[in-house]
């Protein structure tokens, strides 16, 4: 029980926590959640199958789209559930025909799709509607972003959490550790992959669709944007993927990090990143929480 | 000139080859003989360079194998043939057996070497055009050793030269061998097709899970029926005889 | 184990949040005898380019400026030094967004400078209008100028919309084909993002009042890098006039494909880039009579001024279209404060209804845009000339059919 | 019309041939795949303009230098960091991800080098820049010759390849690395002039796009996407098939912008590179 | 009526045919040993029951059920359960995490409590049962071995097949491992074993299918067909004169 505790109170602090900060610093709980968001999401696919996606962003994307788009025709409770469901047919569309794709095949593949996803919406809407830059004049503050963000976070987690007491979670490491055992244990792969990475996109799109109205106008160049996909990949990563807080704890350092990083060094910043990255790969391949317990079952043998 | 002493080899925790010690005397070919998964194969990919032994000592001329790595082999004059051959299956045969003499003791006289390499397999030479990978297993085995020989070395490892391959095409295999033993190669081959190879061996050593449990001159071993145990058993009694 | 694990994770993670809300907490106190002021403009991505060249020179020749002359002017006329407060934001509008919250409510500066872009300054446009901050945004050009004035009264549009300049380059070309020296053919391709499509949607009804005919017209996508397709089916076309609402790579790229391939339009129209002090010598040195976006009264002793102090500054001389009202803005800025001072909406009226004098001459907003524009310019000698509005003072004469290459 | 477009093509196309050389021989042979291919290409690109502007020198001249520097910068990185991760990753497989997230931090390294270096601007040279006729098209001069140094890097390296022990070395590693200790390779020495080599034609081919395009320092993710969709389209390591690929993608480019809508350009690229990799991810020309 | 039924398999892999026209039968409860010299096939036919690879021809079917042309978790949660040559464990999860896999996966796919009994009475059945939390990664060799084998009857499988199952095991091992096998062989459990240790063979199965160069080269009592002239050239070679 007290498992669950510890979590709920630190949920309950943070959606508090907007009446204690300046306006920069929802903005930074915003970012911050927004990254565990996308990382948690991304890892509940990748983390176990290491399926390194990078169409992280054309979910994400077609989300913030998706509200640029409905906003004024629809509620926005309805413009959610449509781009859930948008982002959903499209992971199954693309799952259906790209899963069995491996190693840099399926890496390659996902980042080509978030640019062709680009790329069709820009010749749609220059073609068909002939506007390119939507306007989203939404009346919801700061804070209610932070507090759906915030909700989306903490679903994500649970159904992480869930996901991996489930049958899901177990076939998910089973083919993650290997896919033949998976296979003759009697677990059909294709679904299982499909299902994951259905959930995880649809946690991208909502996410996307949640953020957008911060920033007013929405144009494909803007919501496409590819280092989404690689600073998901990397914070997730530097946490430890198939962890269940792994995610969450590699995207706020690094969050933190980036933006100190770019109003500190705002020149030398992509240099930063770049050893940054390097680093990680070199130092902590398993991610942080595996480089603890190494630690700690290191230091247990010498005690 | 090949001595190994008290080599063990273990895959993770399972040790595939224990405490085993061999001999080789220059111009003799010695056979390993001893069912499969008897650990015959992890001493050959010891010599080698392919397994990385837990301990022993293997000295050729003197010299140490342990810290040398797989490339340098075959610049010592010591060709390797793998189990499943290691050719290179999508390249031509000519390329193939050229690649072979890429050893700089090879290059001077590599255009000799391969007139004999094409004598002794004169398949070989009708189909050096073809891409290795689309021949029948045998012609791909003629392919490997050939490339051994194209290295021009002084001894030959063959790891079970007539896997899965038919009757016939094994006996031509075995023919090959004869004539390359003829012109005084040393040649260390595992095998378990014991009976041609007993026919063709100097000495053989018999391994039985993982240990050398007997060795002796060929002629003494072919009579001796520890041969056969090695091969289909007989020390727990048939239940259901 | 394990349950250990996640307990210390969920408290590694408190503890960053923690230090996330803390960390603002400590303010950067701003000094009284100085002005800070913030801005955070691209200085990586793909907004870097345009940045570097139109907003962030003119930044820090402003500063340097009046801090070399002793700083701000009061209204009580004292003076206070500028302190600047610069971030990157790494053209990423989520960046942006939060940057200008760290601005506003964390560094708390006095005034915020706005950053590159149309996209930019409308995802900025409700956070300084929460905040209070005048928003100067100068780099936008959006036709919806009017309504997002009326949305956020603190926000002043000073680059019109893709309608004006569209309705400026057929009025130039109207003239042309009326005294007989172009056709009534005209090719036109369009960068395919909010931009070109405003420019493009503009230019279409336009065009076929004024009786052209669209021959060719296409839209390309952003980062096109070969024009070689595009500008042989133009040249093929019939057209005398080549238009083009493209942006620097794709200006600069057509420019070198028509050179190369000795394509000779009568009017040659390129957007934005063409206005750019390296077009020239994009251009090979054969800019002459190469029509673009935007133009400065180049006779114009204080824009000469302005020329010569950016050039010594900066190293090379600004562009001829943004560039001047970037400047511009923040000579209204100082002025504004120095009649008023810093209290926000003081000086919000102050810019909506004030008239100024500055680089581009004496200035006063309309419904806080900037209306008095140059819509069209052309290289003629060797400087970027404004040629329309034809009626304004200052415009120089349409060097048509351009020069061969 | 259709003479034209099949001249634009086949000139266009011959860049991105040269542009998928480099790395197509680097995933081949190194077996990295090197996520920061477009940066070094860029890196080719700033200094064929700093020696052109600075020093005044010939871009031809200058590609002669230009070559063996790159050469010699593949060589250091995959010494300094490469080779550890070849090492670490050992038969597990993680040679893949590991060598993708690596670069990619390499990717920002480079690109904020040069930011820092040359800024943010956009740069180009005028070099060469008249108009050839050919066959009664009209084609830029430097980009005939860019097109001359594809054929001739390109035709040097099938040719090598095919004809040489050095070509069959790679040839071999290429496509059985595990075999080649058999025969007295060293794989290690062979991946890392494999990686040098692909990163000589990597600023080599930057070089001479800097000669005709305008370009910028973070230009280099869609160099890097062009060369991978080449690359797969051929066969990863197939030197041939990525020459076949890359002029095959300027023909569909030119014809696509001609024919159907300069907007559809870079989706039908995408699109293809897509159905390749889902109907044949050997690529086309793979044998494998 | 015969329980599983392999009819005119083959599989070709280029030129090359791994399994060339076999046939034969198990009758429900059997044991049979599948002999071969290295490379002739007969792991290659593991595969092909147990659908980890499609074959060519023929038809395999299992209690009337065809199962070729089966995905290979249909062709498990039809009852069919393997081990691997190489063993091939899952080091990431616990030893009862191991096991539990097939219980919820497999036929009877069972779930909570159910699954967990299911579990721990396979480990218990190979004696792992005081190590069940330990990370499988940690395991001796002949463990892992035995963890494998846990998992494959963790499906409670109708048919068993084992590839190699007692290779690598030092003597004392392989008397263990025999006793288990003999167990499971007494409960009644159909098995088709590929196997070099002839003792071993011997000792657990009335019953083998020898195959040489993929072809089926004998079927018949075990003690008959290890003097048959046919099988010992297999596995000997023939006489060659030099």
């Amino acid at each position: 029980m007290t498992k669950l505790i510890i979590p709920l109170l630190a949920l309950v602090a943070l959606a508090f926590a907007p009446n204690f900060v300046s306006a920069y610093g929802l903005g930074l709980l915003i970012g911050a959640a927004t990254y565990v968001t996308l990382a948690s999401a991304w890892a509940l696919f990748s983390g176990h199958t290491h399926y390194v996606s990078l169409a992280t962003v054309a979910f994400y994307g077609t989300g913030a789209y998706c509200m640029a788009v409905l906003n004024e025709a629809l509620p926005y409770w309805a413009v959610l559930l449509c781009a859930g469901g948008i982002g959903a047919t499209m992971a199954a569309l693309v799952g259906l025909s790209t899963l069995r794709l491996q190693g840099v095949y399926f890496v390659i593949f996902s980042f080509g799709l978030a640019e062709l996803v680009r790329q069709l919406i820009t010749w749609y809407e220059v073609n068909v509607t002939g506007t390119l830059g939507r306007y989203i004049f939404l009346d919801i503050s700061a804070r209610d972003i932070y507090w759906q963000m915030l909700a989306l976070g903490a679903a994500t987690i649970a159904l992480t959490a869930w996901i991996h007491r489930s049958r899901l979670g177990m076939a998910l490491r089973v083919i993650g550790d290997d896919e033949a055992v998976a296979a003759h244990s009697g677990i059909n792969l294709a679904r299982v992959k499909l299902i994951a990475f259905v959930l995880s996109a649809v946690i991208l799109t909502l996410a996307g669709a949640i953020t957008s109205p911060r920033y007013v106008y929405v144009e494909p160049a803007i919501v496409f944007n590819p280092t989404v996909s690689f600073l998901t990949v990397i914070m997730a990563l530097l946490g430890g993927a198939n962890r269940l807080w792994g995610p969450a704890l590699g995207a706020v350092p690094l969050f933190l990090v980036f933006e100190w990083l770019s109003t500190n060094f705002p020149d030398s910043y992509p240099i930063f990143m770049g050893l940054l990255f390097i680093g990680v790969v070199f130092l902590l391949p398993d991610g942080i929480l595996a480089g603890i317990e190494k630690l700690r079952a290191r230091r247990k043998v010498q005690s | 000139m090949l001595e190994v002493e008290n080599l063990t080899v273990a895959y993770g925790k399972h040790i595939a080859l224990d405490n085993a010690s061999i001999s080789v005397q220059a111009g003799q070919m010695v056979a390993i003989l001893g069912a499969n998964g008897a650990g015959k194969s992890s001493l050959l990919g010891a010599i080698g360079g392919r397994a990385r032994p837990q301990s022993g000592v293997i000295r050729y001329n003197g010299q140490s194998l342990l810290d040398m790595p797989a490339h340098k082999l075959a610049e010592h004059g010591i060709a390797l043939v793998p189990e499943g051959r290691g050719i290179f299956p999508g390249l031509s045969v000519e390329e193939n057996l050229r690649l072979g003499a890429i050893p700089k003791r090879a290059r001077e006289g590599a255009t000799e070497t391969l007139a004999e390499v094409f004598n002794l397999f004169p398949k070989l030479a009708e189909r050096r055009g073809q891409i290795a990978g689309t021949m029948s297993g045998g012609e791909q085995q003629m392919v490997a050793i050939g490339r051994a020989l194209m290295s021009n070395p002084e001894i030959l490892l063959l790891d079970e030269p007539s896997l899965g391959l038919a009757p016939i095409v094994v006996k031509e295999v075995f023919s090959a061998l004869t004539r390359i033993r003829a012109k005084g190669l040393t040649i260390v081959i595992v095998e378990q097709n014991a009976r041609a190879t007993l026919a063709l061996a100097d000495y053989v050593y018999l391994v039985e899970v993982g240990r050398i449990t007997g060795s002796g001159p060929a002629e003494e071993i072919k009579s001796n029926p520890s041969v056969e145990r090695a091969f289909l058993g007989g020390a727990v009694a048939p239940v259901n005889a | 184990m394990k349950r250990f694990t996640r307990r210390t994770s969920i408290c590694a993670l408190s503890f960053t949040v923690a230090s996330a809300i803390t960390l603002p907490a400590v303010p950067a106190v701003a000094q009284d005898d100085t002005i800070s002021i913030g801005y955070a403009v691209a200085r990586t991505g793909p907004n870097a380019t345009g940045a570097g060249i139109t907003t962030i020179p003119n930044y820090e020749l402003w500063v340097d400026t009046v801090n070399k002359s002793g700083g701000l002017t009061m209204p009580d006329g004292s003076r206070r030094m500028i302190e600047v407060v610069e971030y990157d934001n790494r053209s990423s509008n989520e960046d942006l967004v939060r940057t200008i919250e760290r601005l506003a409510s964390q560094d708390e500066v006095d005034l915020i400078l706005p950053p590159w872009g149309t996209g930019a300054n409308l995802a900025i446009a409700p956070l300084m209008a929460r905040f209070g901050y005048p928003q100067l945004a100068v780099t936008a050009v959006t036709d919806k100028a009017p309504e997002f004035a009326a949305r956020w009264d603190r926000s002043f549009w000073m680059l019109g919309g893709g309608h004006d300049y569209a309705a400026g380059l057929v009025d130039v070309l109207s003239t042309a084909r009326d005294a007989g020296t172009i056709n009534d053919k005209v090719a036109v391709v369009s960068v395919a993002d909010g931009f070109g499509i405003d420019l493009i949607s503009g230019a279409r009804p336009a065009f076929e009042e004024a009786g052209f005919e669209l021959v060719y017209d296409e839209s390309y996508p952003l980062g096109t890098s070969d024009f070689a397709a595009i500008m042989s089916e133009a040249q093929g076309s019939g057209a005398d006039s080549f238009v083009a609402f493209s942006y620097p790579p794709g200006s600069f790229g057509m420019t070198k494909t028509a050179q190369s391939m000795g394509y000779n339009p009568k009017a040659f129209y390129i957007s934005v880039g063409g206005a750019f002090p390296i077009y020239p010598g994009i251009a090979d040195g054969k800019a002459e009579g190469v029509m673009a976006i935007g133009g400065v009264n180049a006779d114009s002793p204080a824009i000469q001024e302005y020329f010569a102090r950016h050039t010594e500054f900066v190293g090379n001389p600004p562009d001829s279209w943004a560039s001047a009202i970037t400047y511009a803005s923040l000579e209204m800025l100082a002025q504004a404060i120095e009649r008023v001072g810093l209290d926000h909406e003081a000086l919000a009226t102050e810019i909506s209804t004030g008239t100024f004098d500055t680089v581009i001459g004496e200035v006063k907003l309309e419904d806080n845009q900037l209306r008095d524009l140059w819509w069209v310019g052309q290289w003629q000698g060797g400087a970027f000339r404004a040629i329309n509005p034809a009626d304004a003072e200052g415009a120089s004469t349409p060097i048509i059919p351009k020069p061969e290459w | 019309m259709i003479l034209t477009t099949l001249i634009l093509g086949l000139v266009l196309g011959s860049t991105y041939a040269l542009l998928a050389l480099g790395l197509t021989l680097q995933y081949g042979i190194a077996r990295i795949m090197n996520l920061a291919y477009g940066e070094l290409t860029l890196v080719g690109a700033f200094v064929l303009v700093a020696v052109f502007q600075q020093l005044g020198l010939s871009p031809l001249i200058a590609m002669i230098l230009i070559a063996p520097a790159g050469y010699a910068l593949g060589w250091f990185l995959y010494q300094g960091m490469m080779r550890p991760l070849v090492k670490r990753s050992g038969a597990r497989g993680r040679l893949e991800v590991d060598s993708i997230l690596a670069t990619f931090g390499l990717l920002f390294l480079i690109q904020g080098i040069l930011l820092m270096l040359f800024g943010a601007n956009f740069t180009s040279i005028s070099y060469l820049d008249r108009g050839v006729n050919v066959l009664g098209v009209s084609v830029a001069l430097n980009r005939l010759i860019a097109f001359g140094i594809c054929v001739v890097a390109g035709g040097a390296l099938v040719l090598a390849l095919a004809k040489t022990r050095w070509g069959l070395i790679m040839r071999a590693v290429a496509l059985t690395p595990g075999s080649a200790p058999l025969v007295g390779i060293d794989v290690n020495k062979v991946a890392r002039q494999g990686f040098a080599l692909g990163t000589a034609l990597a600023v080599v081919a930057g070089a001479s796009i800097a000669m005709y395009q305008t370009f910028s320092a973070t230009d280099g993710v869609v160099f890097t996407m062009k060369a991978l969709v080449i690359v797969i389209m051929g066969g990863v390591g197939n030197v041939k098939g990525a020459l076949v690929a890359g002029i095959a993608l300027g023909l569909l480019e030119t014809f696509v912008a001609t024919a159907i809508d300069p907007g559809l350009t870079l989706a039908a690229t995408f699109a293809i590179f897509l159905v390749v990799l889902l109907w044949r991810p050997q690529g086309l020309f793979g044998a494998r | 009526m015969s329980f599983l039924a392999i009819e005119h398999a083959v599989k070709q892999f280029g030129g090359l045919r791994a399994v060339d026209d076999v046939s034969f039968s198990l009758k429900r409860g059997e044991i049979v040993g599948l002999l071969g010299p290295n490379g002739s096939g007969k792991t290659t036919l593991i595969n092909l029951i147990s659908g980890a690879l499609p074959a060519s021809a023929g038809t395999i079917t299992l209690n009337g059920q065809q199962l070729t042309g089966l995905r290979r978790d249909k062709i498990a949660r039809c009852g069919v359960a393997r081990t691997f040559q190489l063993v091939r464990i899952l080091p990431s999860l616990t030893l009862i995490e191991n096991v539990k896999i097939p219980a919820v996966f497999g036929h009877k796919a069972h779930w909570g409590a159910a699954a967990e009994r299911v579990a721990k009475d396979a480990l218990a059945m190979v004696g792992l049962s005081e190590r069940a939390t330990m990370s499988a990664g940690d395991l001796t060799y002949i463990d892992q071995k035995r963890l494998e084998l846990a998992r494959a009857l963790a499906a409670e499988p109708e048919l068993l097949l084992l590839d190699e199952w007692l290779a690598g095991l030092n003597p004392t091992e392989l008397e263990e491992g025999i006793k288990l096998i003999s167990e499971l062989r007494d409960s009644g459990l159909t098995i088709l074993m590929v196997e070099h240790i002839i003792d071993a063979v011997r000792a657990l199965c009335p019953r083998v299918v020898v195959m040489n160069s993929g072809k089926l080269i004998a079927d018949e009592q075990t003690d008959k067909a290890l003097t048959d002239p046919a099988v010992v050239t297999a596995y000997l070679g023939e006489d060659v004169d030099a």
